[in-house]
């Protein structure tokens, strides 16, 4: 049997990989794509426990979190529609004319 | 007893009712000089009511507390607005009020015409006030009350002219002068109140020597200090010929016969502390002769005549403290008195002169500058006779007024200070040169006025003549009441009359009566050669000292050995350009500038934060990152907690 | 109490004039209404210090309710003997004050009476405070008012002056803030009482160390306001109610800093008085340089607040009551000067002296006016300032003669400045033709500066019925204040002559100044310390060591 | 196999379920054209309903939502906090209403967002279990996303909403993970087992574990609360999201966090205060210093009162170290703090909308000059909010800081104080500034604006706060006392 720090490593490489996903692709909609990576990362990390726990609610957890996630992605998805359409562009780092 | 005096008050409030009612009800130039007169007249009289009950009392009994009211309580410290009847204070009286009732009337007819007169009869009753209240008053800060009254009426009355730019310079710096002398005075009190515990004259000249023996020659001389600047002596004796451009009546009244010598009253009153302070009556002796022969040489050139006078009044000062120092201070009050008449008249009827050339000089002459005078004596005859009489007085010529007062001194110092007789003596030649000078350039040789201008040369009025006269025959006959025990055993009524108030001093030295005619023989030769010096210069015409004396001993006579100048450079300008670093400097550049350069500090701050934020969400994100590992790092322990 | 909540009515019905302004149309009449409430205020006030029993020496009127209970706080007023007399003086500037700026304010008036009268509130408030929670909401609360009157009634720059004189005074209230509720902290661990009762907390033995950084602090927010150099750089900009400042501040001094932290005045005691002094003599050094009226008036300000302190910080009664007397003359003489001064501006709006000259026979009633404040700012003898320079004087000797002495060159250059400007206003000739046509005082004008002067006189011929009032509580004051001070100030007496300790009347024991252990005074204090005075075991004023 | 049910209480999440049905309601209703006038009203009476069911709740003691696993629990905490919400959703509501008319985007979905976020909210502060804790978050995030891209053609309400949804989820992932390790190190994500096993010994795998989650946690809850360094979004987003929305997102949104924070640090992490405290004092006084300094710097508005509201954030931090198991004043006076402080953002944030609303220009500092004397009653309300905000009697803002203070310094934090004080004084630079610019400046550089009345919906809202700060100023006893109750029952 693979031991719960296997899947922990992993699911911290996977949010890391999330993070980093976020902090440097420009595509407004990869990074959405970084950002469900990290809460995926957490994910494993609950499935993870609930395993090892023997215990349901961690599964049941992942379940709402996917929830929440598509939740989320709806109106990221919009928002990232929206700023097509108002400057045609989807690269975050030409948003930026709020600031200092 | 105390109510036996109880109407005292009245003495100094009468004037400054009169001031009350001239300055809020009384619009009328005319009954604004009738109603001063008349206040200071009943002042006058109450004061002779005083003397005369004064004289009814035993020896003993002389010294009179009269408490009107309790003015400051403030725990231990404790002041009346009290009165003091003695002898001394009585002299005070009678001198203050009588002379300056005949200033009063002489004003009426001097300044009747001018347009403020109103405020000047004002300024004048608050002076007799405030002058009466120093005299009276029967503790040290009522005393300063009354000082630095007249202090402020002499400002009033310098500036009276106030558009006259030096007019009002003059009147600034009079009180700040002045102030100087003050500021050591109020330390004086504060000490002597440290230690003494009381500010009453009692209280403190009752007081065991013991409790102010530490301090009593810092005391004595810090008061002494005071004393100096009221009484225009050397070093702070610049304000007083400045203060000439006053109206004359009142260089008469305050800088001749009464203010200017509250320095010598306040002196002979802490006669008890002086007394126990050698170095202190050194000091009063030293810088009354350094004065008196000093202010003597400059009045020796001067050609503005009331600048003769100032400075004449400066040197008679200095003899009134050198008798002072040299523990004569019956001979201190005493010329006091007989100053008080004689130079009040000598200004009189310079003011006289000076009023009747006003208007008869062609415009742009100055009526004061004595080579514009000359030949004077019939014109204005009356004016001359009573200001011979006073010159004669004023240069010590016996049986005149001067000659008594003077003779005294000069005995006290050469019992006591040889070198300093010596000094006096020297000045009285040169007191009689420089006012027999006077005399002659004014009244005595050829006119130097144009024909037109002479025509228009009147006699003054009456009324400012008969104070004139009256004044004249107190010069001739003013001494008489301190006859010396040489000529007659008794005959010092004056000395007598105020013996309970100097009882406590140590017996003076006399010296045989033989050595004291000789003295005063000396004295009188001395004063003989300095009008024979006058008369062969101003009326003879000889050059004599033109050959004699260097010239730069004649500048620095007339440049007033430059003290003004050496003030300015070394004082004046230095505090101004202190004030303006202090300003500039300290204050804008380094506490308000290091203020801004804190909030600039904190501004700059700002904007070096204020511009990492770029909007770009991924710095955002980048930060958050940044600062999610260092929580992470310090909370889970790699940086340590 | 049956009788009217006199010192509540005083406090607030300024408030209701103020809201009542909001009703109001016209500038006239909002003229009217605040004239009208503050002048009621003194009348009330004038009925209330009929009522006062000066021998008493304790708060009377008071007024006790609770307010904030979980933090401890009551609405707890009354008067003593201090603070009757300063809040008398603002009852009576007010509607004096209201008066004179009748036509000198002619913008906005409605506001600036609304403010004027807030003002008046925060004021009264700040003196009448026998709550130090209380007493710091009025405190600060007298930002606002003051922050809007210096803005937009202040002259150039004024709203950055406003700002200066803002962030001053709030960096100083808000370390007194800290120092407040660490005080009540403290004595919440003494006596597990939370209060902020100023009378609960006199009795409280705090560590000398600690005491030493609270009175720093309390001296922080006073020293901003009175102002002392180096605190001063705010006054010259937002002089407009600077007098109105001194007598806060100078109050806060005496009330809170003397009595609260006795051990740590032995340290900065000197130091305060050294400062101080040194503050008299730069304030007047640079009163001498200006040219801007204001601007000196500001200077001299700062030289007189300067005198104040110094009475203060003598720690005697002399020194204490000098400085009640000399902020109340301060407020008459400096006062009467700006607002003289308000009005010549009026007239020929310049405050430049070199803008004048020749006034003397051009509006002579002004001039006579001018004269009288100046001279009382001079320190004349029978006007005001004399009597409070002379006590503060006579108090701050038996401490440093040294210090009194430099402090007393301020009077010599006092006379300097201020004739200085005098001389160029008034006297000499009429250079400018402006001067000519200029119109002298309204009838309205004359009554203001009449009733100030005579005040200014009153007070220096017969201080006595003020010194009088404020005896009791002086001295009850220095009970307090000296009561666990072991030996007497050290660093004070070190420059002073030891006076003979054979004179029994000595006034110069420096251990008893101002003789607070008077005969009979050692049972009288205690008595009415409030609540938890006599409670604390410790509470018993030493006042043993007075007859060392 | 015994299954049996677990008993629960609807009754426990009723506040909750009021205002999710609440929310539906407006929702459906403002499909319908014709009552579109009426929506903001209904959501209005709607609010009050769920307002008073949650103050007839108040005091009766605690009721879980289930025994076996509470996840929600009905305290006076999360009651107070509730209403704090409606508070707050109700002054948003009646500043909106002329804000979106005159933004043409006065739909339905508007208020029905709101009242899902006040849900949110309200499920965070009843939660006892980090799940139902995310859940709310996500609830109110998720409102918010849309809230603030509400002017959808709007690029400055574009942008502001996607960088807030970015960062926001970027957070929530934080949180998650942050909850994965804590429901490792203690088998549960109930904020009671955790406190249990912080009670117990511990393996120092575990401890990493509760560390770690600790600190995700706080990174996410410091994203919501804009807390230095998680505070970069707030300028921006505030100054792109329509006015009322920044409102509400500066008040509620960080209120709520802000009652998670306290139950958190206050109830489940005292255990490991020697880790905690230091880290947030050190978070709290550079939030501080950071939201003041660069506030002093900014011209417009919206992002000076977006700093600002940084460092009140930073204000409120403070006491929770100050929070014992002996004394609640620490948190009693952040809950103080937030009632005043919801009132005082609502109102400034509040002042910008009406004036929006109406066409008057109110972006920048230079905009308001003149303000006194062309708009006196909105810009007395702006003067009160500004003083408040700096914390000048008889404000509520002063007592507040007064309280907050005070309880540093009861808790030992005298330092702390002094400086939290002193920036305090920093940032009267800035709020006078705005009353500089309204008062002393003249107006004369302003173009002719628009003329008319200011909405009377706005301006009610607007005279309620300035009163609310005034009387809380001048009697605060009854506050105060109800926000220590609302602490009492915390364990």
């Amino acid at each position: 049997m693979i031991p719960v720090t296997y899947y922990l490593v992993l699911s911290a490489v996977l949010f890391l990989v999330g993070a980093t996903g976020v902090l440097i692709r420009r595509n407004a909609i990869i990074v959405l794509m970084g950002i469900e990576l990290m809460l995926n990362g957490a994910n494993l990390s609950f499935v993870a426990f609930a395993r090892q726990f023997g215990m349901a609610d961690g599964h049941i957890y992942v379940f709402l979190v996917i929830t929440v996630a598509a939740a989320e992605v709806a109106i990221g998805l919009a928002l990232v529609i929206l700023l097509f359409r108002n400057r045609g562009t989807v690269n975050i780092d030409e948003v930026r004319s709020l600031r200092w | 007893m105390t109510e036996s005096f109880s109407y005292i008050w009245l003495i100094p409030f009468l004037p400054l009712l009169g001031a009350f009612i001239n300055v809020f009800f009384n619009r009328n130039p005319r009954v604004s000089g009738m109603i001063a007169c008349a206040t200071v007249a009943l002042s006058f009289l109450l004061a002779l009511g005083v003397f005369f009950q004064l004289i009814g009392l035993p020896d003993g009994e002389r010294s009179v507390d009269v408490v009107v009211y309790s003015w400051i309580t403030s725990g231990t410290f404790a002041v009346d607005v009290a009165f003091l009847v003695d002898p001394l204070s009585t002299v005070m009286m009678l001198v203050v009020t009588g002379v300056g009732l005949l200033i009063h009337v002489y004003s009426i007819g001097y300044m009747g015409k001018d347009a403020c007169c109103v405020r000047y009869f004002s300024y004048l009753n608050l002076f007799m006030f405030a002058m009466l209240i120093l005299v009276m008053g029967n503790n040290f800060l009522l005393m300063f009350v009354g000082w630095e009254g007249v202090g402020l009426c002499s400002y009033l009355l310098i500036g009276f002219w106030c558009e006259r730019r030096s007019a009002a310079n003059a009147g600034m710096k009079a009180f700040v002068v002045n102030r100087i002398g003050d500021f050591a005075f109020i330390l004086g009190l504060l000490l002597i109140f440290l230690y003494a515990g009381s500010l009453t004259y009692a209280d403190v000249f009752a007081a065991d020597p013991a409790v102010l023996a530490p301090v009593i020659t810092a005391v004595t001389l810090l008061l002494f200090i005071g004393a100096m600047g009221k009484s225009a002596q050397v070093p702070l004796h610049v304000w007083l010929p400045d203060a000439m451009e006053g109206p004359t009546p009142v260089s008469a009244l305050i800088h001749a016969a009464t203010m200017v010598t509250a320095g010598v009253y306040m002196v002979a009153r802490c006669h008890v502390l002086f007394a126990q302070s050698a170095t202190a009556m050194t000091v009063v002796a030293v810088v009354g002769a350094v004065t008196a022969i000093f202010a003597a040489y400059i009045a020796l050139t001067q050609y503005d005549i009331k600048r003769v006078l100032a400075y004449s009044t400066v040197s008679q000062l200095g003899y009134m403290f050198l008798a002072c120092g040299v523990g004569y201070f019956t001979a201190g009050i005493f010329h006091l008195v007989t100053h008080a008449f004689f130079k009040a008249l000598l200004f009189m009827g310079a003011g006289s002169v000076i009023h009747a050339l006003e208007h008869a000089l062609e415009k742009g002459k100055d009526p004061q500058d004595l080579r514009n005078m000359g030949g004077l004596r019939d014109l204005m005859p009356v004016t001359y006779k009573s200001m011979l009489l006073a010159t004669l007085a004023i240069a010590g010529i016996a049986p005149f007024a001067g000659f008594f007062s003077k003779d005294l001194i000069l005995l006290g110092a050469f019992v006591n200070a040889p070198v300093l007789w010596l000094v006096g003596l020297a000045t009285g030649a040169m007191t009689a040169f420089y006012m027999f000078r006077l005399l002659f350039m004014t009244f005595g040789g050829e006119t130097r006025l144009s024909r037109d201008e002479t025509e228009k040369v009147r006699e003054s009025s009456r009324v400012m003549t008969i104070p004139l006269v009256l004044l004249a025959v107190l010069s001739t006959v003013g001494g008489f009441i301190g006859i010396p025990h040489v000529f007659a055993s008794g005959m010092d009524r004056f000395g007598g009359f105020l013996a309970p108030v100097f009882s406590g001093l140590p017996e003076a030295q006399v010296p045989s009566a033989s050595v004291e005619l000789a003295l005063m023989v000396l004295a009188l030769l001395v004063a003989a050669a300095g009008i024979w010096g006058a008369y062969t210069v101003y009326v003879r015409g000889n050059r004599v000292f033109d050959r004699l004396v260097p010239r730069a001993l004649y500048t620095l006579s007339l440049e007033k050995f430059y003290v003004d100048e050496i003030y300015d450079t070394f004082i004046v300008g230095p505090v101004r350009k202190i004030a303006r670093a202090c300003w500039r400097i300290l204050d804008a550049a380094i506490i308000d500038g290091g203020l801004t350069l804190a909030a600039l500090t904190v501004r700059s701050m700002g904007n070096a934060i204020r511009y990492t934020q770029t909007g770009v969400v991924q710095n955002y994100a980048l930060i958050m990152v940044i600062g999610a590992l260092v929580v992470f790092a310090y909370i889970t322990g790699y940086l340590g907690p | 109490m049956t009788e009217l909540p006199y010192l509540s009515l005083i406090i607030w019905l300024p408030v209701l004039g103020a809201v009542l302004l909001l009703f109001v149309k016209g500038d006239t009449a909002a003229r009217w209404v605040g004239f009208g409430v503050s002048a009621l205020v003194l009348v009330l006030f004038a009925v209330c210090f009929g009522a006062f029993k000066a021998h008493l020496g304790e708060p009377q009127f008071v007024e006790r309710m609770p307010w904030i209970e979980s933090l401890g706080v009551s609405y707890h007023i009354g008067a003593d003997g201090i603070s009757i007399l300063l809040a008398g003086i603002t009852a009576l500037m007010w509607p004096l004050a209201l008066l004179g700026t009748w036509t000198i304010v002619s913008e906005r008036v409605r506001a600036y009476q609304v403010f004027m009268l807030l003002m008046e509130t925060t004021l009264m408030g700040v003196f009448f405070s026998l709550d130090l929670f209380l007493f710091f909401l009025f405190w600060e609360g007298m930002l606002i008012p003051m922050y809007f009157l210096i803005g937009i009634w202040g002259y150039e720059n004024s709203a950055r002056a406003a700002l200066k004189f803002f962030l001053f005074a709030v960096f100083g209230s808000l370390l007194m803030l800290a120092a407040v509720i660490t005080l009540a902290f403290l004595h919440h661990q003494a006596h597990d009482v939370l209060t902020f009762e100023i009378a609960a907390l006199y009795q409280l033995s705090i560590p000398p160390e600690v005491q030493f950084w609270l009175a720093l602090a309390f001296i922080a927010a006073f020293a901003v306001k009175v102002p002392m150099v180096p605190f001063h750089t705010w006054l010259p900009d937002a002089i407009v109610l600077a007098v109105v400042l001194v007598k806060m501040a100078a109050y806060g001094f005496i009330r809170l800093t003397l009595p609260l932290f006795p051990d740590a005045l032995t340290e900065l005691a000197p130091l305060m008085c050294a400062v101080a002094a040194a503050g008299i003599v730069y304030g007047a050094l640079i009163a001498l340089a200006q040219s801007d009226i204001r601007r000196m008036i500001a200077y001299s300000t700062i030289s007189h607040a300067g005198f104040v302190v110094l009475g203060v910080f003598a720690l005697n009664q002399h020194g204490i009551q000098g400085a009640v007397v000399h902020i109340v003359s301060l407020a008459l003489s400096t006062g009467g000067l700006f607002l003289a001064a308000m009005m010549l501006v009026q007239r020929r709006n310049t405050w430049d002296m070199e803008a004048y000259g020749g006034l003397w026979h051009t509006i002579p009633v002004f001039s006579a006016f001018l004269l009288v404040f100046t001279l009382a700012s001079v320190g004349l003898p029978g006007l005001s300032s004399f009597v409070g320079e002379f006590l503060i004087l006579v108090g701050v000797f038996q401490r440093n003669i040294l210090i009194a002495a430099v402090a007393a060159t301020g009077i010599i250059l006092a006379a300097v400045y201020m004739l200085r400007m005098y001389r160029k206003v008034v006297f000499g000739p009429v250079t400018k033709e402006e001067n000519r046509g200029i119109r002298d005082l309204s009838f309205r004008e004359t009554a203001v500066l009449a009733c100030m002067t005579l005040f200014i006189i009153w007070i220096g011929v017969y201080p006595n019925p003020f010194l009088r009032t404020m005896e009791a509580s002086v001295q009850k004051l220095l009970v307090q204040t000296h009561r666990l001070a072991e030996s007497p100030p050290a660093g004070m007496t070190q420059v002073s002559i030891e006076p003979m300790p054979a004179d029994p009347n000595g006034p110069g024991d420096p251990v008893a100044p101002g003789d607070p252990a008077a005969p009979g005074d050692p049972a009288a204090p205690d008595g009415l310390t409030g609540p938890n005075g006599p409670a604390g075991p410790d509470a018993t004023p030493d006042t043993s060591q007075d007859t060392r | 196999m015994n299954t049996a049910l677990p008993a629960i209480n609807l009754y426990a999440v009723m506040p909750q379920i009021v205002l999710v049905s609440a929310a539906t309601v407006v929702l459906i209703i403002g499909l319908f054209e014709r009552f579109r006038k009426g929506i903001p009203y209904l959501s209005l009476l709607l609010l009050a309903v769920a307002g008073v069911f949650a103050l007839n709740q108040l005091g009766r003691g605690p009721i879980a939502f289930s025994d076996t696993s509470p996840m929600m629990v009905m305290d006076d905490f999360s009651l107070v906090a509730t209403l704090v919400f409606i508070a707050g959703a109700v002054l948003t509501v009646l500043i909106s209403i002329s804000y979106v008319e005159a933004r043409s985007i006065d739909r339905g979905e508007y208020y029905a967002l709101l009242i899902y976020a006040v849900s949110g909210m309200s499920m965070m502060a009843a939660s006892t279990d980090l799940f139902t804790f995310f859940l709310g978050l996500e609830v109110l995030s998720i409102s918010l996303y849309v809230l603030i891209g509400f002017e959808q053609r709007d690029a400055g309400s574009n942008e502001g909403a996607l960088k807030y949804f970015l960062l926001g989820a970027f957070a929530s992932g934080f949180i998650l993970y942050g909850m994965a390790l804590l429901y490792g190190a203690s088998g549960s994500t109930e904020y009671e087992a955790i406190a249990r096993t912080l009670g117990e010994e511990r393996s120092d795998a575990v401890n990493l574990l509760l560390l770690g989650g600790l600190g995700l946690l706080l990174v996410g809850i410091g994203f919501k609360i804009s807390m230095v360094p998680f505070h970069a979004w707030t300028p921006d987003v505030y100054q792109g999201a329509p006015t009322p929305v920044a409102a509400f997102l500066s008040t509620g949104s960080k209120a709520a966090a802000f009652v998670v924070l306290i139950r958190l640090l206050g109830s489940v992490f005292p255990g490991l205060q020697m880790e905690w405290i230091p880290l947030i004092s050190v978070l709290a006084v550079l939030t501080i210093g950071v939201g003041n300094i660069v506030a002093l710097v900014q011209t417009n508005l919206k992002r000076l009162l977006a700093y600002s509201s940084i460092a009140h954030a930073g204000y409120m931090l403070l006491p929770l170290m100050a929070v014992s198991p002996d004394s609640q004043d620490g948190s009693a006076s952040i809950v103080f703090y937030l009632i005043v402080y919801t009132a005082m953002n609502l109102g400034a944030f509040g002042v910008l909308a009406v004036l929006a609303a109406r066409g008057i220009p109110c972006a920048t500092l230079d905009d308001l000059a003149g303000l006194g004397s062309r708009r006196p009653l909105v810009a007395a309300v702006m003067a009160v909010v500004m003083f408040s905000l700096a914390g000048i009697p008889p404000t509520a803002g002063f007592m507040a800081k007064f309280y907050l203070f005070s309880a540093l310094v009861y808790g030992g934090y005298v330092e702390l104080a002094v400086i939290g004080l002193l920036f305090s004084g920093v940032s009267l630079y800035y709020y006078l500034r705005v009353v500089v610019c309204m008062y002393m400046r003249p107006a004369a550089e302003v173009p002719a604006e628009p003329a008319g009345r200011l909405s009377y919906s706005g301006m009610t809202a607007l005279c309620l706060s300035a009163l609310a700060i005034l009387a809380v100023g001048v009697f605060p006893s009854e506050l105060l006392q109800l926000a220590e109750r609302a602490v009492m029952t915390l364990p």
